[in-house]
């Protein structure tokens, strides 16, 4: 179960929110609506505990994320605006690589049973460099197919995917969330969610 | 812990392999750099054999200063950064392990150079013994040191002029005892303290370094 | 003793320290005034002139303070940076920020003097003895961190990266000061080193500790006012700054 | 008590007068010069913040900003 309360938010000497806060219980999702620069992005580092709130408090299963450290890092799966794939790697190094950091065990077959299914099927062995923006996407969706982590937190997941590919995406968070996993994402367009409740909440005016 | 950082090395060894110009050409400039010297001062062997273990260790120094700012700065740009500050494990494990990897593309390359280039300068087998040894020894602390420089200039504007600027006072020890073995063994004094005190060096920026550098990276992140 | 830790970081909040910091500032400059008299005339008039440097040892009554002083802001600037990332307190960061300056001026002071007093005693203007040159690199640790400070926008991670740049160079300054000695006896030997002090008649002791006193007055009243500037420029949008400045 | 026995012999210091008052000139005109450039630096800002502030409530119709502000 994930808590903030009170969240403040300063950008240099703007303060972009204030007084944010909300409860997200497993097989929920939580979807972030605001302009550009209201701060969505900055409040999804904040619950990754990336980024200390100016003021306010962020809990995790009850306890504070800057006390569980590790404990609730290993419960957290991240994906932010960049794809987080190095582009000299092939697809399949990098996803090997990404569950490797973060402590899981991958073995090869998922690993490109997960590549195909995202469709990057006959480009697991090519440099990134090579792909596509929407291609190099994927392969940063890819470790969601067999993402067992409780809390996901997406900011803006659908962009630069075609339609395809946008409800692949929204099946993985489906899935997810049935398995009683948590979910925060930001996006721009309003994307139904196959299963679990959905909670909005409005940043700036 | 163990499984983190054979990841974090293997991955940035096979980067490095990957874009071997980035190590080449830190090589070239500390080969460059050593032969400029007996240009400047003048081919007597006899005075290039008591420059040479300074020169070979400044040298080493600034090579391995120029392959610092990229430590950090390509993840911090691709994300992948962020995803290592994100894993269950310390930062400071991971950041061990990019410094052992720096270490494996830069320092140790040009402890093996070394004799190479310590022909120019006519050194006694035995200066070039302690010299190779020191450089290995020693090496290890440039990378560490540096790192915490790297993580504290990420992303800033003129980084690399700054980061030598930050990093070079804190390198002075590694060179003192560095070109001092060298100079031990000629002067026939022998190099053990030397070196020993060198080994506690890098082992001291081993142990410690990686968490002033984890430190400014989560800083860098926020 | 918690609470009463509590309420003065409540109280050391740039608003409330700004008119504090105000009220201390002409204190600490009667101080340094009245100190710096004392000190100079004990240094020029009272104290006898040196059996082997004649007058020219005068020089340590500024020469040595200031040496003093060079390090002992390095140490204060590494408490503030500790206490700022410790306990997160904004003033703190701007206090190690207000001081480097000042202890980057008085290392430049002691390196100034003593080239000054090398030459006449030992006939160069730079000795490579293990003091003078580990105040060189202290000098260059200074710049360091000025110059991340200066290089960083925002204060708020300008603050954390200064601390982590002084905390780790308070660690190495033992290291650089006991490498250099090694590197000075060895190759020098201790003959041509500035350590050997002159013989320390009580008169001579009493006039470099009040000169010090002096400059650590002065090193306050200036940093006071170095940090009410920082304060004002980093409260700027503040209704209590607008306030402040409509008086 | 007083080591000197005239004001020549003060300035001379013993033949040391060039790196004594050397030395002592540097550090009175360091010593001088900070405090005087912290000082202007802060009320140059603080003009600059009062200009800011009157230009802000300018905008809010409050006051007309003089123009040469001094």
């Amino acid at each position: 179960m994930l808590e903030a309360s009170n969240l403040e938010c300063v950008r240099g000497e703007r303060r972009l929110f204030a007084g944010v806060g909300f409860r997200l219980d497993a097989g929920e999702l939580l979807s972030l609506q605001g302009a550009n620069g209201a701060g969505k992005t900055s409040l999804l580092r904040m619950l990754c505990g990336l980024t200390p709130p100016a003021a306010g408090e962020i809990r995790w299963r009850g306890q504070p994320i800057e006390k569980l450290g590790g404990e609730f890092r290993a419960e957290l799966c991240y994906l932010g605006h960049h794809n987080a794939i190095k582009e000299e790697l092939t697809p399949l190094e990098n996803l090997l690589t990404s569950a490797r950091l973060s402590g899981e065990t991958l073995d090869e077959d998922t690993a490109l049973d997960s590549l195909e299914t995202v469709g990057l099927a006959g480009r697991e062995d090519l440099a990134c460099r090579y792909l596509s923006q929407g291609q190099k996407r994927r392969v940063a969706l890819a470790r969601l197919v067999h993402e067992q982590r409780a809390l996901w937190i997406l900011d803006e997941p659908y962009v630069a995917l075609d339609v395809a590919a946008v409800d692949m995406v929204a099946g993985f968070i489906g899935a997810h969330l049935q398995r009683g996993g948590l979910a925060v994402l930001t996006t721009h367009q309003p994307v139904a969610v196959a299963a679990g409740k959905v909670r909005e909440l409005r940043l700036g005016h | 812990m163990i499984a983190l950082l054979k990841t974090v090395v293997a991955r940035d060894l096979r980067l490095a392999m990957r874009r071997q110009a980035d190590i080449v050409s830190a090589l070239f400039f500390f080969i460059i750099v050593v032969s400029l010297f007996p240009l400047g001062v003048g081919p007597e062997a006899e005075l290039l054999r008591r420059l040479a273990s300074g020169v070979l260790w400044v040298a080493a120094l600034l090579a391995t200063m120029l392959s610092l700012p990229r430590l950090f700065a390509d993840d911090f740009r691709d994300g992948t950064l962020e995803q290592m500050a994100l894993c269950p494990q310390p930062l400071a494990v991971a950041v061990f392990g990019k410094t052992l990897a720096h270490w494996l593309s830069s320092g140790l390359p040009l402890t093996l150079l070394a004799p190479l280039i310590g022909l120019q300068f006519d050194l006694p087998a035995d200066a070039v013994l302690t010299l190779v040894i020191g450089l290995a020894i020693g090496t290890p602390a440039l990378s560490a040191i540096g790192a915490i420089g790297a993580a504290l200039t990420l992303g800033l504007r003129g980084g690399g002029v700054l980061l030598s600027l930050l990093v070079l006072p804190l390198y002075i020890p590694v060179l003192i005892f560095g070109a001092g073995a060298v100079e031990a063994t000629i002067s026939g004094l022998g190099a053990e303290a030397n070196l020993s005190i060198l080994a506690a060096l890098s082992l001291g920026g081993l142990f410690f370094a990686p968490w002033a550098t984890a430190a400014a990276l989560r800083i860098a992140l926020e | 003793m918690s609470n009463g830790l509590l309420n003065w970081f409540k109280y050391a909040s740039p608003q409330s320290f700004y008119p504090l910091a105000g009220k201390m500032i002409p204190w600490f400059w009667a101080l340094a005034a009245i100190f710096g008299v004392v000190g100079l005339y004990i240094g020029f008039f009272v104290a006898p002139t040196d059996a082997q440097q004649g007058e020219g040892y005068r020089i340590i009554f500024l020469h040595v303070p200031a040496a003093w002083m060079s390090m002992f802001i390095y140490l204060v600037m590494a408490f503030w940076a500790a206490i700022g990332l410790i306990y997160k307190t904004r003033l703190s960061g701007m206090m190690a920020t207000a001081l480097a300056p000042t202890g980057a001026m008085f290392t430049f002071l002691a390196l100034w003097t003593g080239a000054f007093w090398g030459k006449p005693m030992w006939g160069a203007w730079w000795v490579w003895d293990a003091r003078l040159t580990s105040e060189l690199i202290l000098f260059f640790l200074y710049v360091g961190f000025i110059a991340l400070q200066a290089a960083i926008d925002d204060p708020r991670r300008a603050d954390k990266a200064g601390a982590i740049l002084a905390l780790v160079g308070v660690v190495n300054i033992p290291i650089i000061y006991f490498s250099v000695k090694w590197w000075n006896t060895l190759h020098q030997g201790a003959s041509v080193s500035l350590t050997k002090a002159p013989s320390m008649a009580q008169t001579m002791l009493w006039g470099m500790l009040v000169c010090a006193l002096a400059f650590w007055m002065y090193a306050i009243a200036v940093a006071l006012m170095r940090v009410r500037g920082i304060i004002l420029e980093r409260e700027r949008n503040t209704e209590w700054v607008r306030q402040e400045l409509a008086r | 008590m007083m080591v000197w026995n005239s004001f020549s012999d003060f300035l001379a210091m013993g033949g040391y007068g060039l790196y004594v008052w050397g030395s002592v000139g540097a550090t009175a005109l360091l010593m001088l010069a900070e405090p005087i450039i912290v000082a202007r630096r802060n009320s140059a800002l603080k003009t600059q913040l009062q200009r800011q502030f009157n230009a802000e409530r300018a905008d809010r119709g409050e006051r007309k900003a003089r123009r040469s502000q001094a």
